[in-house]
């Protein structure tokens, strides 16, 4: 299944707005960082620190109930204020 | 009822203090958060914050809602864009009926817009650029 | 330097914020006490707040010295006189460079202002004329 | 040795700017305060909680320096902020 992920803050500025990762079917937020990550390695640790949101809410553990047509961001660590 | 906002506009921070007055409120606490010159040793120049919009404002509501919920009155806004020096970046504030919840609620919401609210900064120093803090 | 003030003047907030503002500070906490119409089932009409000057400034400085040789600046206002519901009775503001810093002063200098601050409330309800609090 | 007394808030609303009382020599913020309260029993309790300051600085325990051209106050309990 092909993923759009928004990018933000550094990764935005490394990768551009949007990247299409290929993932499997219900997948873990690691799975899509995984995924984001294979074709960046100098961005692994940012990657592996940034956190998932699905419709602009953080994702918990688990698998994901995700699918083309949801919007899926990759969250750098925040630093507002 | 709250009043939350990001935007590239300058923080005006009277008009967001004269939306915490209200008679039936004593106490009101504010955490405003300027660009500072110097982190150490590191001297900044000029700050850019960009954001995550709505998802910003979404995980704003998510926490000024249960305060409200206890009878106080939160107002936000965080400045997205550029900024210099002594420029406002956040306004926080939180009116009460007594100054200890106004305080313990004014921390908490800066604290926690500082873990879970989508924003970034980039800040160019005079040394180098740098992303986060 | 810090700025301490107790006169029968209107509390002008956004005056006293601005001296607050400095690149060397991060974060700046204030606390605004205003006129409250209802505590509990008794409804205030107005306040009179009455002071001992100079005496009254001078704890003013006791409570401030400490806290600006920590290197944050102080800013507070108490004003007297007649008071209406939502009009400011005192303004306690602390710039520092941090601000859980900022925070525990400014709720420390509140606290300790309402305890050893020799300025008094008489508060007209609408069923009594109350001194104290 | 007489002493005036400068009065605050309820305290001055009921007994006025200032009362003359006449305590021992080195007298003791307690014995000041008896005097003052002996003309006004009803006064009694808050000048039992009011603090003495001498020269505008509260005093502590035990007798006080002071003479007739000090600054001598009642602070009954303080309500600002």
């Amino acid at each position: 299944m092909k993923l759009n992920v928004k990018l933000f803050a550094m990764l935005q500025e490394q990768l551009g707005n949007v990247v299409t990762v290929d993932v499997p079917e219900k997948p873990t937020a690691d799975q899509i960082k995984q995924a984001v990550s294979v074709s960046s390695p100098n961005l692994q640790q940012l990657i592996g620190t940034s956190r998932l949101a699905v419709n602009q809410e953080f994702t918990s553990s688990g698998s994901l109930d995700v699918s083309p047509t949801d919007e899926v961001a990759l969250i750098p660590p925040v630093s507002g204020g | 009822m709250y009043y939350l906002n990001i935007s590239d506009s300058p923080i005006d921070v009277n008009a967001l203090y004269q939306k915490l007055k209200d008679p039936q409120y004593g106490g009101i606490v504010t955490f405003i958060g300027t660009v500072r010159q110097w982190t150490g040793n590191i001297e900044t120049r000029f700050i850019d914050y960009s954001a995550y919009h709505p998802m910003a404002e979404r995980q704003l509501e998510k926490l000024a809602a249960p305060i409200e919920a206890q009878g106080a009155r939160v107002v936000i806004e965080h400045r997205t864009g550029h900024l210099e020096l002594t420029d406002e970046a956040v306004f926080v504030g939180v009116a009460a009926a007594h100054r200890g919840d106004a305080f313990r609620w004014c921390e908490y919401l800066i604290d926690t817009l500082k873990k879970d609210v989508p924003i970034w900064k980039k800040e160019t120093d005079t040394d180098a650029v740098r992303w986060g803090d």
